[in-house]
C-alpha cells in the first residue's frame, strides 16, 4: 500500500513536470530546439573569438578550435575546465574506493570456475584487440565519436578481461598510480602553461591545422590521450579494488 | 478518436522506433526497480542502459552513445556484479 | 515521446529511492534516475531532421542543420560523474555488508 | 596572480601526492596555507578559461563577494586541517581535492561548472565522512547528495533549454531581456533550490545530517559543519542574489521551507540530550537563517553572518568532538564539567555560543541587529518574529548546555585539550569579541558587498 502511494505520488509529480514543461512557452517542444538562439551556435560556427568565416570540412584551416567533432570541441576545448573537474571526480572516487576496500593483505576474489586453456589464450588475443580499439578511439576522438572517456574505459576493460580469464592475475597497482599521477599532473600543467603562454588557463596554444585531419586541433588530441590514460588507470584501479579481498 | 489515428498515421519509422524505445525504457526501469532478485535487477539496469544507448543514437548523439555503451552499460554492470560476487550473492535469491 | 519517457524514468528512480529498502536496489534506482536525466538532457537539444554534430565529408559546413552539441557534452560529463558516485556507493555497500552481514536496511537493527 | 591557480594548484598537488603518500598531509598544509596567504594578491575581475569569452567558455568571477567567501573558507579549511589531519593522514589527497572543489564552488560563474564542483567537493565530503566508521550514514549522505545534485542539474537544463545559456551573468540578462514572467522560471529555480538545499542542510531534505554529524569526529565534524556549510551558504548567496528571480508564489514556498527548517531545527535541538545532536540541529537552524537573510536580499550581512557562523561552529564542533573522543560518549550528562580544568577553552566555547545567539558584545549581535532593523523597516514582520523566537529557544538550550559543561558536583569529566585547540579557540573567541565591539569594518564590508552584487556579476 505504501509502495502504491509512493508510485502514485511520483507518477503524479512526473505528470506535473510534463504539464508544466508543455505549458511553458519558453521551453521548446521536443524536436524543435532552436540551436541558433543558443550559445551552441558559436561552437558550430567557431566564431567565439574570431569573425565567422564559415567552416568547411577538409578545407578550413586554423579555426579557433580544431576538432571536426563538435562535441569534442566543447568537451576538450571550449569547456575543458568541466572536463578537468570530471577527471577529478573519477580520481577522487577511485581514491575513495581504495580507502574503503583496500586492506593490508589482499588476494583475489575466488571465482566459481577454473578458466581453461582456451579461455586463457583467447582472452590474451582479445586483450590486444580491445586495447588497440581503445587507443584508436582515443586518438581519433577529435574526428569520430568516442574520445578519452570511452577509450580509457576500453583500455581498462581489456585489463578486466585478463582478470577474469586468469585467476592468478593481479596488476602492478603502483605502475597505474604513476600513470594516473603523471597524466593528471600533465593535464593541469598544460593548463598552467597556457596561463603563461597566452594568459588563459587551458588555452589551446598549438596550431589547429586543417579541420578533419588526424594531426589537427592543437592540444585537443594531447588532452584526450592524457584523459584516456588517466581514466584507464583510474578505472583499472577501481576494478582491482573490487576484485580483491582480504586474505585471512 | 480520429485525431489519435491521424497522429499515429503520421508516424514514420523513426517515430515508431522512439515510441517502442520509450515504452520499453519505462517497462525495464520498472522491472529493474521492482524485481526481487538482485542479479536480475542488475541485468535489467544493464539492458535499460543499452536501450538508452539506442535512444541516444535516435536523438543523434553518437558520442554519448559510445560513452554510455562502454561506461554505463559495461563498466557499471561489471561493478555491480563484482560487488555481488564479493559478498557471494550471485546465484542466490 | 522519448522526452516524456525520460521524465517518467526519473520519477521511477525517485519512486525506487522512496520504497526500496535494499542498498543495492537503492543504487540501482539512483542509476535509473541518472539514465532518465541523461536522456532528458539529450532530448532538450534534439532538432527534427538534425544531423549528429560532427563535421564529416557529408555534413561538411557550418550551415548544416546540426542538433545542439552542448547538451551532449554536458551528458558526457554527467555520465562519468555518475560512474564515480556509483562506484563509491557500491564500495560503501560492500562495507555495509561486511559490517551488518546483509544488504537489507530493515535487517540491520540499530540505526 | 590569477584566481584559477586557487583551483589548479591544489589539483596539481593532489595528482602528485598519490606518488608519495606520506607527503600528502604536508603538501595539504603547504597548499592551503599558501592559498590563505596569496588570496590577497589575486587580481579582481572575471577570469576567462581557455580564452573563450563569457557565455561560450567557462568564466570564474573574483569580486569582493567571492573574496570574502574564499578568505573565510580557506582560513577555516587550513585551521581544520592543521589541527585534525594528524589522525587521518590517509585523507591528505582527498582533502586537497576537497580544497580545489570548494574554491571552484565559490569562484565559478557558470551553472554547469558549479554542478561539476558540487560533485567534486561532494564526493570528497562522502569520503571524509567515511572516517566516522558509519558506512550506512555515509551511504545515506551519498544517495541524498546525488539526488540533490541531479535535481539541480535538471533545473539547470530546463533553464538552458529555455534561454540557451549556462553562464550566470548572461542567464540573468537573458531572463530579464526575454520578458519571461517569474512564473515561467519558478519551476527550474525551485528544482535548483531544492538540489542545493540538500547540501545546505535545509529541511526537509536533510535527513543525512543526523547520521553524519551525530557520529562525527574531529576531522569530519568541523569539516562538514563549518567549512562545507559556510561554502554552501556562500554559494546560495551568490545564486540567490545574482541568478534566481523569485516570483511571489515561489518566495512563499521558499519561505515556508526556510521557516520550517528554523523551527524544526530549534525544536529538535531543544529536545536533544546529546551534545553533538544539540549542535547539529542548531546548525540546521543557523544554515536556514543564513539562507533566509540571503533570500531577503541582504547580501552583505548574509555573507558576514555565514562567516561568523563558520568560525563559531568550528570552535563548537572542534571542542565537543574532541571531548567526545576522550570521554567516549556525547551525552551531556557524561560531559558535565569538562571546562573546569580547561577554563580557557571553556571561555572560548562560551563566547562562540553567545555569538551565535546574537548577544550584545559579540559579532553575531551586529549582524542580527542590522538584519532585524532592515526587516522591520521593510515591513516584513513575520521573518524577524521567527528569527527572534529562534534566538530565544537557542538561548534556553545553549545556556542549559553551557551550565552543564561548566557545572561541577563531585567528579567532573576530565578532558585534556591539546595546546593547538586551546590556542585556536582563544584566538577565534578574542576576534569574535573584538569585531563585536569595533563594528565599523563589518558594516563597511557589508555595504561594500551590497554595492558589488547589485550590479550583478562583474
Amino acid at each position: 500500500m505504501k509502495n502504491f502511494l509512493a508510485f502514485v505520488a511520483s507518477m503524479g509529480l512526473g505528470v506535473m513536470i510534463i504539464l508544466s514543461l508543455t505549458s511553458n512557452e519558453f521551453f521548446p517542444e521536443f524536436g524543435s530546439a532552436d540551436v541558433s538562439s543558443r550559445v551552441s551556435q558559436g561552437y558550430i560556427d567557431r566564431d567565439v573569438t574570431e569573425a565567422n568565416v564559415g567552416v568547411e570540412f577538409g578545407v578550413s584551416e586554423n579555426l579557433e578550435s580544431g576538432p571536426a567533432n563538435i562535441v569534442t570541441a566543447i568537451v576538450a576545448d571550449y569547456r575543458s575546465f568541466d572536463t578537468l573537474g570530471e577527471v577529478t571526480v573519477l580520481f577522487v572516487s577511485s581514491l575513495g574506493v581504495a580507502l574503503l576496500l583496500g586492506t593490508a593483505v589482499q588476494g583475489r576474489i575466488k571465482l566459481d570456475f577454473r578458466p581453461n586453456f582456451m579461455l586463457k589464450v583467447g582472452s590474451r588475443a582479445l586483450f590486444g584487440i580491445i586495447l588497440m580499439t581503445g587507443v584508436f578511439i582515443i586518438i581519433h576522438g577529435h574526428l569520430t565519436p568516442g574520445g578519452g572517456f570511452p577509450g580509457g574505459t576500453m583500455i581498462a576493460s581489456s585489463i578486466l578481461l585478463l582478470y577474469l580469464a586468469d585467476d592468478q592475475f593481479r596488476t602492478k597497482v603502483t605502475s597505474f598510480k604513476v600513470l594516473e599521477s603523471f597524466a593528471g599532473s600533465l593535464y593541469v600543467l598544460i593548463g598552467i602553461a597556457g596561463l603563461f603562454i597566452a594568459d588563459y588557463f587551458l588555452v589551446n596554444f598549438l596550431d589547429n591545422g586543417v579541420l578533419g585531419e588526424l594531426f589537427s586541433a592543437g592540444i585537443v588530441p594531447i588532452i584526450y590521450v592524457l584523459i584516456g590514460l588517466k581514466v584507464g588507470s583510474e578505472i583499472s584501479g577501481i576494478i582491482d579494488n573490487f576484485l580483491t579481498e582480504e586474505v585471512a | 478518436m480520429s485525431n489519435v489515428i491521424d497522429y499515429f498515421q503520421a508516424y514514420q519509422l523513426v517515430d515508431w522506433l522512439s515510441f517502442m524505445i520509450s515504452i520499453l525504457l519505462v517497462v525495464l526501469a520498472f522491472l529493474a526497480i521492482n524485481s526481487k532478485s538482485l542479479i536480475k535487477a542488475v541485468m535489467f539496469i544493464s539492458s535499460l542502459s543499452m536501450l538508452a544507448v539506442v535512444g541516444f543514437v535516435v536523438m543523434k548523439a553518437p558520442d554519448v552513445a559510445v560513452t554510455e555503451a562502454v561506461i554505463g552499460s559495461g563498466l557499471v554492470t561489471s561493478l555491480f556484479v563484482f560487488t555481488l560476487l564479493g559478498v557471494g550473492k550471485v546465484g542466490q535469491k | 515521446m522519448i522526452q516524456f519517457a525520460a521524465i517518467i524514468l526519473m520519477m521511477l528512480g525517485l519512486y525506487g529511492l522512496l520504497t526500496q529498502r535494499n542498498v543495492i536496489k537503492i543504487i540501482i534506482s539512483l542509476n535509473v534516475l541518472e539514465i532518465g536525466l541523461n536522456l532528458f538532457i539529450i532530448s532538450v537539444g534534439y532538432v527534427d531532421g538534425g544531423i549528429a554534430p560532427i563535421f564529416t565529408g557529408v555534413a561538411s559546413t557550418n550551415a548544416v542543420n546540426f542538433v545542439d552539441p552542448l547538451p551532449q557534452a554536458l551528458v558526457l560529463t554527467a555520465i562519468v560523474i555518475g560512474v564515480g558516485t556509483t562506484a563509491l556507493g557500491l564500495a560503501l555497500a560492500k562495507n555495509i555488508y561486511q559490517k551488518y552481514g546483509t544488504f537489507e536496511l530493515d535487517e540491520m537493527g540499530e540505526e | 596572480m590569477s584566481a584559477v591557480l586557487l583551483i589548479a594548484v591544489p589539483l596539481l598537488a593532489a595528482f602528485l601526492s598519490i606518488l608519495y603518500k606520506k607527503a600528502a598531509p604536508y603538501l595539504l598544509l603547504a597548499v592551503s596555507f599558501a592559498a590563505v596567504l596569496l588570496l590577497n594578491y589575486v587580481d579582481f575581475g572575471t577570469i576567462t578559461i581557455g580564452g573563450f569569452a563569457a557565455p561560450y567558455g567557462i568564466s570564474l568571477v573574483f569580486d569582493s563577494f567571492s573574496k570574502v567567501a574564499l578568505t573565510v573558507v580557506n582560513i577555516l579549511f587550513f585551521l581544520v586541517s592543521i589541527i585534525s589531519i594528524w589522525n587521518y593522514k590517509k585523507l591528505g589527497t582527498v582533502l586537497l581535492v576537497a580544497l580545489a572543489g570548494l574554491n571552484g564552488l565559490l569562484l565559478t560563474g557558470d551553472l554547469f561548472n558549479l554542478f561539476v564542483f558540487i560533485e567534486v567537493s561532494g564526493i570528497a565530503a562522502y569520503i571524509i565522512t567515511t572516517t566516522n566508521k558509519k558506512p550506512l550514514a555515509t551511504f545515506n549522505y551519498l544517495v541524498l547528495g546525488t539526488v540533490g545534485s541531479s535535481l539541480y542539474l535538471l533545473g539547470l537544463i530546463i533553464l538552458y533549454a529555455m534561454f540557451g545559456t549556462l553562464n550566470m551573468a548572461d542567464l540573468s540578462l537573458e531572463i530579464a531581456g526575454s520578458g519571461a514572467s517569474n512564473l515561467v522560471t519558478a519551476f527550474p529555480f525551485l528544482l535548483m533550490f531544492i538540489g542545493l538545499g540538500v547540501e545546505a542542510k535545509l529541511l526537509p531534505f536533510n535527513s543525512w545530517v543526523k547520521g553524519i554529524l551525530g557520529n562525527s569526529n574531529t576531522l569530519s565534524g568541523p569539516m562538514i559543519a563549518a567549512v562545507y556549510a559556510s561554502a554552501m551558504a556562500f554559494v546560495f548567496g551568490r545564486l540567490l542574489t545574482s541568478v534566481f528571480v523569485f516570483s511571489d508564489q515561489l518566495m512563499l514556498i521558499v519561505s515556508i521551507v526556510i521557516i520550517f527548517s528554523i523551527t524544526a531545527g530549534e525544536a529538535m535541538a531543544y529536545a536533544s540530550t546529546k551534545a553533538r545532536e544539540i549542535l547539529l540541529f542548531s546548525s540546521i537552524a543557523q544554515a536556514a537563517i543564513v539562507v533566509l537573510v540571503f533570500a531577503l536580499g541582504f547580501t552583505g550581512f548574509g555573507a558576514i553572518l555565514a562567516a561568523v557562523n563558520g568560525f563559531s561552529k568550528l570552535v563548537l564542533f572542534l571542542v565537543i568532538n574532541h571531548a567526545t573522543e576522550e570521554v567516549g560518549s556525547d551525552e551531556v550528562e557524561e560531559l558535565k564539567g569538562i571546562f573546569i580544568e580547561n577554563k580557557l577553552v571553556g571561555a572560548g566555547f562560551t563566547v562562540a555560543t553567545l555569538s551565535i545567539l546574537g548577544l550584545p558584545l559579540f559579532v553575531g549581535f551586529v549582524v542580527k541587529m542590522n538584519v532585524l532593523k532592515s526587516l522591520f523597516m521593510a515591513d516584513k514582520l513575520i521573518f524577524p518574529a521567527v528569527i527572534l523566537l529562534a534566538s530565544v529557544v537557542e538561548g534556553v538550550y545553549f545556556v542549559k548546555l553551557l551550565v552543564k559543561l561548566w557545572y561541577k558536583k563531585d567528579a567532573p569529566a576530565s578532558v585534556s585539550f591539546g595546546l593547538p585547540i586551546a590556542y585556536l579557540v582563544t584566538v577565534i573567541a578574542v576576534l569574535l569579541i573584538i569585531f563585536g565591539l569595533y563594528t565599523a569594518p563589518l558594516t563597511d564590508l557589508a555595504s561594500d558587498l551590497v554595492n558589488i552584487t547589485q550590479g550583478g556579476l562583474l
